[in-house]
């Protein structure tokens, strides 16, 4: 096991990372920003090291910065937590070149899975079911017209290097179909610098639903259930829940097993989630994988009772896993609020500032994972993301009265936050039926 | 005091995130507390506390969260008319060029405009740091040899005016 | 400083958020001290408002929370020299003997000592109250037929000197 | 179901219970001494009503002021909690007489499982076991030597009135029996106004462990499982677990069953505890059963899934229970630390006072259930316990290791409590092994 590890991020998850490694009696070295001196957890840490100042492009995202913390601290591994530098694959590659342990897969995966084009093509080679559309880029207008028709409208136009729906459009038909691959075209040179693009079938209705894997050094992978992440406004996810609502044994082991597929041709060690849409008449199809533990890893937690930082520390360090695929049963319901200081009445403008009083809810079936505390001022240069406050119960039923019992008592003054969204949502009737697809937020926000 | 003069001094408290005042004269006194005023304290941990100290001017926040802190070049005011030489960059600090040379600055020197001061080692690269100012060295703060982190004072220097 | 420059002082106090104001001067000495002033100004929820508006006398918990506050005879002092007759018992209100009847006293009235002032009824028991004192009816705060705490003023009164 | 629940309680209790209403849907009201007016969990009930100044006797203690405050506020029912008039058989029925529900067993059982004397004799008819001893009360010397001689020293001999362990004595040869006999005389007579004593077996290295059961209106009653509570000081419990470290699943069935029984004698409905003495044999012995939710119902929860606060509001409104016998599996491992202003480094001196920051514990497999926010001033008037912080993992050893880092996480400025007491209890190699007996503490903190 490793005997010193250091937490390259900042915020609940830099705190859910020391919390891991404290019950793993390892020691904890954490870097922050000066934006980040006040932070409580580095309290918790055997040692905190200022890597710069407030801009994470000066501090969590400077590559040199954070190695030569390393040195100076000799840790033995980094954990890089998500967003920031977590799928950075050249950050991978120094951190091995150092002789300094990287808590996730290696760089030549993360390289692979963060290719859109490349990870495409790597799951239809292992049998995973992909949106049918253009192998590889398209370019030609004429090519566009044919494998439209040969699809099916409507169809989706999507930027290579997109991300976060930008460089996305939809075609309802052949008429409109070269104006919106131009179109599409111009916001991706504009946005990532680069106007490759590709076409696919355009999937209605369709829920955001990721498969949990996990995979040792050893050979051994095994996929923990799915969550549904079909909330979300504008790509970004709200609230996430496992199990999915519509699922079944069934379909469950089917994506799981594409979602293990998947990672052993990608040679694929830790933690990593496999993304998939899913249609209304149970069709699955893989869009993206991402190779790092993420936000919403709360909730399978919470349904199959592994801790999954832990268990991510234990691979990196080369131990097997601690489980095998018949010791996961998925038991309840667990669903994940994502507590962002943000104005939903004023479209999501950010509100940072000094919190005055912050009271957490508790009580039986809820877990709250915050760095926030009573007189604590969120730095403005960061994401907006302040907390997750998830439940966990025996009916999805039981769940929603207990999310919403959470809520109203989470107290977190001075500063506005997507608490009240939630309120709204938790009574909506699509959503208590869990009939809830990507769209659901958009509409109802616009409605 | 009539209510107006009150009324400036609530303003200035308010515009400069002032939380106390006090203004005591041979025949008058004067005390202003904002709510809250205590709270911020316990935002501050132990190890925070040391930036937080030597600061003449009460503010909210520790003085070193301040965003764009100088850092490389002339850094904090400190007591009186000296400031302090912060890192620009996490790494170990050496004194000297070499494990047998002399320091290179030591209290007490004067040195001129743009000095080096220090070596700070990082990625196994040797960085001389210059000062973009001269004056008295007062203080060197950080032994030979050890780590330090981003803003972390090095020397207190004295300017020369 | 009279009265009314208090009353300015404590609006100036409200309108920004002031917790303690102290002003001394050759002659005279005034110090307004929030309710839970030491208390963040957070620790006040929505409901404690009322009782923590301001008090012209220093104290660090609201009033009502004061121990052994003399609830069934004369109450807590409010501006000026009235006191407040708060229940001492949760029960119901009843203005008058009878619905018929007329209230037992009405704002205006100068009572004698020990009047009957109202009734409460709690466990079916009508009980009449008392107040130890004499003096002017000033207001009465409380609908006949309404639900009362334990501590909740019913009427303010002006002692008759 | 309840339209309409008064809270007779304050702290911690009144905030779980008002939790469960909400997630029921059922209005709450909640009463209060002048000393609890800062009490957060007042915004989260519907209305809260001040009943009185700050001495119990004259708020939660004054049946007249509840009941009045029950009538005003229109009540269907009312949730006693624990302590305060959670087992005093009067208010049960008064509450009868005044059409009010009572959340708890009808006064008859209350007065019953009340008794010591009578209690015992109930588990004897049950065929519950009992500590061999005298059958009913002792004045007679002679009678006292006979009883002794027949059962074997040590013997202990207790007040039929006592508890907290006042007017208990140990007698470990005939030589000194009339003696300690005189003492607990004396003491019961000066602590409870009743002088009557009876004798017991004394069992050495005894553990606490008792079992919860919970019977609706139906007839049915089922034990989910047992608590271990050994952990304590002079007879005040500080840490609770489930399961039992030394319980195996045939002993777990005899004690469950046996609880059963004793319910269906005593015709009890709702939530209730029924505590027994395990020997290091195995053997167990009937100590007294508590007609009341007990303060650590939380590690049940966890290891069960099952909301026993909700359950007992259910049953009490008339419903079947929720499960049966068969539904109820331990899963995991739970312990909760009782969290107490008081200074253990001063014999445990209540230290009550104003909070400066408070910062509960958070992430996976942590529980806080207390009413402690930052600025509270905690009042002289009550129990000193302020929060309870509850961990359930997959095992005993996780569950200590997750207990460990949420006990270094608990910031409570301002007051002592008792957090360093239980960093130096967790550390200890007999807590680890679990080779823990009601002696445990009391002989730790003499060392």
């Amino acid at each position: 096991m490793f005997t010193r590890v250091l937490v390259a991020n900042r915020g609940e998850i830099a705190l859910r990372i020391i919390r891991a490694l404290r019950e793993l009696e390892v020691e904890t070295v954490v870097v922050y920003s000066e934006a980040d001196e006040e932070a409580l957890y580095r309290r918790f840490a055997d040692e905190t090291i200022c890597i710069g100042p407030a801009p994470s492009g000066k501090s969590y995202l400077d590559i040199p910065r954070i190695i030569a913390a390393a040195e100076v601290a000799n840790v033995d591994a980094i954990h890089p937590g998500y967003g920031f530098l977590s799928e950075n694959a050249d950050f991978a590659d120094i951190c091995r070149s150092c002789k300094i342990g990287f808590i996730g897969p290696s760089p030549e995966t993360i390289a692979m899975v963060g290719h859109k084009a490349r990870a495409k093509e790597l799951a239809r080679s292992a049998e995973v079911p992909v949106v049918p559309g253009s192998e590889g880029l398209i370019d030609d207008e004429g090519e566009a017209r044919r494998i439209a028709a040969e699809i099916g409208y409507p169809v989706i136009i999507k930027a290579s290097a997109g991300g976060g729906g930008r460089g996305m459009r939809v075609a309802h038909s052949e008429l409109v179909l070269v104006r919106e691959m131009q179109a599409a075209r111009n916001e991706a040179q504009a946005a990532f610098g680069d106007g490759s693009v590709y076409i696919e079938k355009f999937i209605e209705r369709p829920r955001h639903v990721e498969v949990q894997i996990i995979a040792d050094m050893h050979g051994n992978v095994v996929h923990l259930g799915e969550r549904d992440c079909s909330t979300q406004r504008r790509h970004q996810k709200l609230i996430e829940e496992a199990p999915c609502p519509v699922m079944n044994e069934e379909l469950r082991q089917k994506m799981g097993e594409a979602a293990v597929r998947l990672a052993k041709a990608a040679d694929y060690v830790n933690a990593g989630t496999v993304e998939f849409l899913l249609d209304i008449h149970g069709n699955f199809y893989f869009m993206e994988m991402n190779s790092r533990i993420q936000v919403e890893h709360p909730v399978t937690e919470m349904v199959t009772g592994v801790d999954l930082v832990k268990e991510q520390i234990r691979v990196a360090a080369g131990e097997k896993l601690s489980f095998s695929q018949d010791d996961i049963v998925i038991r309840g319901h667990s669903i994940e609020c994502r507590i962002n200081a943000e104005d939903p009445a004023h479209n999501f403008r950010p509100s940072p500032g000094r919190v005055g009083l912050y009271v957490p809810p508790g009580g039986p079936g809820v877990r709250v994972d915050s760095h926030l505390f009573s007189g604590y001022t969120i730095p403005p240069h960061y994401d907006s993301m302040v907390g997750k406050l998830i439940v966990h119960r025996a009916t999805r039923e039981e769940a929603i009265e207990t999310m919403q019992r959470a809520l109203s008592e989470m107290i977190i003054e001075g500063i506005k936050t997507t608490i009240p969204l939630y309120h709204r949502i938790l009574r909506h009737a699509d959503f208590q039926a869990g009939e809830i697809d990507t769209g659901f937020i958009d509409q109802f926000l616009a409605s | 005091m009539n209510l107006e003069e009150l009324k400036k001094l609530v303003r200035l408290m308010n515009s400069n995130d002032l939380v106390e005042v006090e203004i005591e004269s041979a025949d008058s006194k004067v005390r202003l507390k904002k709510a809250g005023a205590n709270a911020p304290t316990y935002a501050m941990s132990p190890m925070m506390a040391p930036q937080a100290m030597p600061m003449p001017v009460p503010q909210a926040a520790p003085p070193a969260a301040a965003p764009g802190a100088p850092a490389a070049k002339a850094g904090d005011p400190v007591e009186g008319d000296s400031v302090t030489f912060n890192s620009p960059m996490v790494g170990t600090f050496y004194a000297a060029a070499s494990p047998t040379a002399d320091p290179v600055v030591t209290a007490g020197d004067k040195v001129q405009r743009k000095p080096v001061l220090c070596i700070i080692e990082a990625l196994k690269v040797m960085n001389e740091l210059t000062a973009d100012l001269h004056g008295e060295i007062l203080e060197v703060l950080v032994g030979n040899g050890e780590a330090v982190e981003y803003g972390q004072p090095l020397f207190t220097i004295k300017p020369k005016k």
